[in-house]
């Protein structure tokens, strides 16, 4: 592909790839509440509504399981809903629709039908916001057979792998770090997709593998730099997707480096390190491991205000490379 | 299936005095009624019996008693328009326009069965004749509805959306949500309350502030209208007005059926909290099915031996569903996970 | 705290055609339900200046302009009564009777604040004043209210459940089961719908499918009445109505103020949803502090130069609140996980 | 405690928790949907109503999302409810008032209140009832701190367990396996509680550590037996409470046995089993490993009506014992 590639941020990555998705089929629309004339609580429709029109575009009332239901119908009967949570702890209203129905409807149905439904959940720390506001919660929908879950971490990624979740005859739930947003990085123009269970590995090393999700990523990548000077050298690999996992990718890197620290947002008991984890320590990849499995996720609080609680309620980049280093050491 | 354009034949008799099917509908379409209000009855009795011997697991919700709901409602509805339904949601299946072999497979749990064995009675449905699906959470179908009426609005195909739903749903979030937004948006979606009394086993007395459902109409802008849910005419006149205003494009509106279910709420009810003279009541003087042929007689549409014959006719298409289902074949255990994603070519 | 055995006291007025607050209050009460309006105001000014200085983190949500809707349904309530607050919660908060020390101190983010740092502007809450706390959820607070009011009913305390939620919020399938329910059960709780024209930039009849949001009462067999919300004697007047009716055991009520808010929704808003016009029309013609004072001094019941001292006594306050949050201390990182969990000795 | 003890089923156990809590304190009241003169879907309030009274015993319209929020409501306001779920599944739409405000209301108001509210969650496959009347859905629950999560698999324990969790000042959340209602065990009379956050060894062994859940604890105790019988000595524990996790007795046995393998009716991605083998895996129990840690879990599909496909869907006692046996062999 030769299209031009330009810097956008990831929330101009978005705001193109659902453009581009209309543009192409008329059954894509947009549902949430204040995405119209408001631009969305983080301005990632922005101004399509001026371009595609309120019917298109739509301003649904605050009613998260019924407007989540609306898309799920709407998506069995024929249209392609691209529905955006106005923040990813709203999810706890529509769990019923995501779960119940959207995810388990085609298998019900023994095939009948199809929902390719997507849903957009702005998540994530560090915005002041607190606890209702503040949740990483992409481990519970990781736990739903019959959805998609995908997380990803650049402009790229989040263009190409919306596109793909458009395509996609099923339920796609798509997490979208709120710092993210702003973050620029380089995109193609024009139509491309980023597979939906394609992990990526960001940077390549010989002695620690660490799986991140999200945000996350670009802390580990970080952190990397500061134990590359350090003589460490750390593969970082972007999950990029929840559900279905990227087995190969992370099993192969682990038989190489010998040692895997997850590195995610969510709280850590249950999240998704802990099934990276899982899957490493039941997998072929358990012979070559030399450490023990480090996993740093959120601690096991609500989000707090306090700033300086809520950074220290997350990972950030000084513990990565202090819990890495020790791990490459063999301090534990 | 009873197209509206049935109404344009001649109808099954003259005389401005009559209830409105018999004004509207051929005669055809009336005894096809009738035979899917048989049908519908003797399917959940087949069903209940094979499920004592043991043929059937899990648990059902018979809908015997409500027969002239689910027919009347359906019969202005062609078999383009979509429905949602509920976990007693037979009825609805079978008015609709399903087969009744392949409801029977589904009970059965075999690959033959409308859900592939996957669902069940509380999953039954069929999307050829418009049915997208019984529903096992209370209240579930609400927003499905309104989203497929919202489908049919934005690519503009003139179908109707109905949404079949419990008194017990009505106090679910889920159905001022869906109500509301049907209204904002003027979806063509008709909402259908069947007012069987009870949710389970608590009172709409009991569980809801108001006197009737349809009375909350008011609190969406759009109609709502009670109706004897035992009297087929009266079902289908609401049916036809809601229907005839969703597809012009007026918007929702609510229907309420007063009916009642003959049999507990589930193969689980102890029956403590309703009278044997509450169900001896509606079983011996409202019956729809009694009813119904009653005036088909007293109308001159059918005489006894045209119902007999209509009876017969049923009790062997339940008999040859039954077999049916015996004689289909159960799913592989390793085609376990088919069907969770859509496979892609 | 505002009582309503204050008003056994004499009111501070005479006169038949005197507005409800007037003949029901003494003078004290009045000046105080001023001087706490001047609070709400001068408190949020306080906090927005403090947020463009970077000294508070996060966003927060302004009721500049809708004070007399707070401190009108606050006005019968006893320090026992209850209240559950939104994310538009300052006003409710200091109407109830909280400090404004302790409000600055947890936007500030320190220990001394209300939740001790962890809640932040959108969880300001003052369980000693009977304030349940603001909720980050709209619609959050409805069905703990009835809970509330259902802890009062059974413990016989005699205490009234208040429940602020937006226009916005009436959407949400938490209004239709808590309104329900309340209702069913005749609790004590009184449901105050502070109608702002919009739900962030959705205005009320692009979301609402009803003209107005007390009319969603008659769907719960409650009392719905509709107030000026930015007449501080009217909102009062129904408040109390609605608070009696409640300790008299019949049951809830729902209370609409029409109002208006000055600022943008949040801290990230374009206003693309609402013309200048309208806000100019709001601000100039229809403030509800200088429709309060206006009466106050018609009915001679305050001076100019005491109102004067209202001001300046507010400002002092505001001023010490806001040096008291500067110099409390921050949490300590160590203590992040403290109340997570109840401390069990 | 010398008090009789005598054989009642599962359910019976809960009830007289129930009646014991409502005897012990007027505040106790149970909320739910048909728990009144129906009894409850599955018996379990059988006919307190008869002994409480309908206002303590209070039939609540259907209603997830609100009833949940009334009894937190009140909960934090004095009573103490017990809040029944007829399904865990319904949950799903209740999500909102038990994770963004029971769970987070203390944590948000600094520590002002506490929220004593007890909810039952019946769950899990085996009875026919399909997708969306099957799910075990502890482990979303499991996710979020603020919460207690217990799965009691013993009529004694349960009894123990609520009356533990009606003392609680914390939300508690008790997921019952509807196919454990009606086994039967020994049930000491009168008031007793099981400490909530420990787990219990009910066979002890040195092969391997078989961790398990609710109804797959008597399925692991089966297959245990028979692979006795095949001279392998397997330990199994009772995990009894997903947040908080018994790290130390978990950890322990590993140390002993030097083999895991987790056992869970849930979704085997992002499932109990996943935080089980993460937790050792980055414990000082990885170097005592032999082998990789093996997960039995839920398959990943909703779970289907068939009766066969239904049982082939969640571990199975011949399942248990073939992996059990491959993995003290080294079979893998
Ligand atoms: C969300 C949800 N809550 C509860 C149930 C359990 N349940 C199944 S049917 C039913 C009663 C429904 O009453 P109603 O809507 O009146 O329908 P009816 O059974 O009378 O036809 C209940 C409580 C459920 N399936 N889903
Ligand atoms: C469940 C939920 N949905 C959406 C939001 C985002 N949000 C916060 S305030 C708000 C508007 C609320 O409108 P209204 O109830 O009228 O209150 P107002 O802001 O006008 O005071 C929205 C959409 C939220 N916080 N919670
Ligand atoms: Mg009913
Ligand atoms: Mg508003």
């Amino acid at each position: 592909m030769d299209a031009a590639v330009r810097e956008l941020s990831y929330s101009q990555a978005i705001q193109e790839a659902m453009a581009i998705a209309m543009e192409a089929d008329e059954r894509v629309i947009l549902m949430g509440e204040d995405i119209g004339v408001y631009g969305g609580a983080f301005q990632v429709t922005g101004d399509l509504i001026d371009r595609f029109g309120p019917d298109r575009v739509m301003d649904t009332p605050i009613s998260e399981l019924g407007g989540a239901g609306v898309a799920v119908g709407a998506a069995v009967t024929g249209l392609r809903p691209i529905f955006e949570f106005q923040f990813s702890d709203f999810a706890a209203l529509a769990m019923e629709q995501i779960v119940n129905q959207a995810a388990k409807m085609r298998y019900m149905l023994g095939g009948a039908v199809s929902v390719p439904v997507v849903m957009r959940f702005p998540g994530g720390s560090g915005t002041g916001a607190a606890a209702q506001h503040s949740q990483s919660l992409e481990a519970w929908l990781g736990h739903v057979p019959g959805l998609k879950v995908i997380q990803p971490a650049t402009p790229h990624d989040v263009k190409g792998m919306l596109l793909a979740a458009v395509a996609d005859p099923d339920p796609v739930m798509i997490f979208e770090h709120k710092l993210l947003y702003k973050m620029k990085g380089p995109v193609p123009e024009g139509h491309y997709t980023v597979p939906i269970g394609k992990a990526e590995v960001r940077r390549e090393g010989r002695d620690l593998t660490v799986v991140a999700t999200s945000l996350m990523v670009h802390k580990a990548l970080e952190a990397a730099e500061t134990l590359a000077a350090e003589g460490m050298d750390v593969e970082v690999i972007d999950l990029r997707t929840i559900r279905p996992m990227d087995r190969e990718t992370v099993i192969e890197s682990v038989k190489k480096t010998s040692r895997l620290m997850c590195v995610y947002e969510g709280v850590k008991t249950l999240g998704v390190g802990a099934e990276l984890s899982a899957m490493v320590a039941e997998s072929e990849a358990f012979d070559y491991l030399d450490a023990p499995i480090v996993r740093l996720g959120g601690a096991e609080t609500p989000i707090p205000y306090n700033p300086e609680l809520e950074k220290a309620a997350v990972p950030q980049v000084p513990g990565i490379v202090a819990a890495a280093r020790d791990l490459i050491r063999g301090a534990r | 299936m009873a197209k509206t354009t049935a109404a344009k034949a001649a109808p099954a008799a003259e005389g401005g005095n009559l209830p409105f099917i018999y004004r509207e509908y051929p005669r055809e379409t009336l005894l096809g009624a009738l035979r899917k209000m048989h049908l519908i009855r003797k399917f959940e009795e087949g069903a209940e019996e094979s499920y004592m011997r043991g043929l059937i697991h899990g648990t059902m919700h018979l809908s015997i008693g409500q027969e002239a709901s689910a027919m009347g409602i359906c019969l202005p509805l062609t078999n383009d328009d979509q429905i949602t339904s509920t976990h007693r949601g037979h009825g609805h299946c079978i008015a609709k326009g399903a087969d009744v072999k392949r409801m029977f497979a589904e009970f059965f749990g075999k690959t033959t069965g409308y859900c592939a064995g996957r669902g069940g009675s509380m999953h039954i449905a069929d999307v050829t004749t418009g049915n997208l699906g019984a529903n096992g959470i209370v209240g579930g179908g609400l927003p499905i509805a309104v989203g497929a009426a919202l489908t049919a609005k934005r690519l503009k195909t003139g179908k109707v959306a109905v949404c079949f739903f419990g008194d017990g749903a009505n106090n679910e979030g889920a159905f001022h949500e869906a109500l509301n937004m049907a209204s904002v948006w003027k979806l063509p979606v008709v909402f259908v309350c069947e007012n069987n009394k009870y949710g389970m086993s608590t009172s709409t007395e009991r569980s809801t502030a108001v006197a009737n459902i349809a009375d909350r109409a008011a609190a969406y802008s759009m109609p709502g209208v009670i109706v004897d849910g035992n009297v087929l005419s009266d079902v289908a006149e609401a049916s036809h007005a809601a229907v005839e205003r969703a597809r012009r494009g007026e918007g929702p509106s609510l229907i309420e059926c007063k009916t009642y279910r003959y049999r507990g709420h589930s193969k689980s009810d102890r029956n403590r909290y309703r009278t044997k003279d509450e169900i001896d009541d509606w079983m011996s003087n409202r019956d729809p099915i009694e009813r119904y042929e009653a005036q088909l007689v007293e109308f001159g549409i059918a005489k006894a031996d045209e119902i007999e014959a209509i009876r017969a006719s049923v009790a062997e298409e339940i008999a040859a569903g039954i077999e049916f289902a015996k004689a289909s074949p159960a799913p592989e255990i390793a085609d376990l996970a088919n069907y969770v994603y859509t496979e892609q070519a």
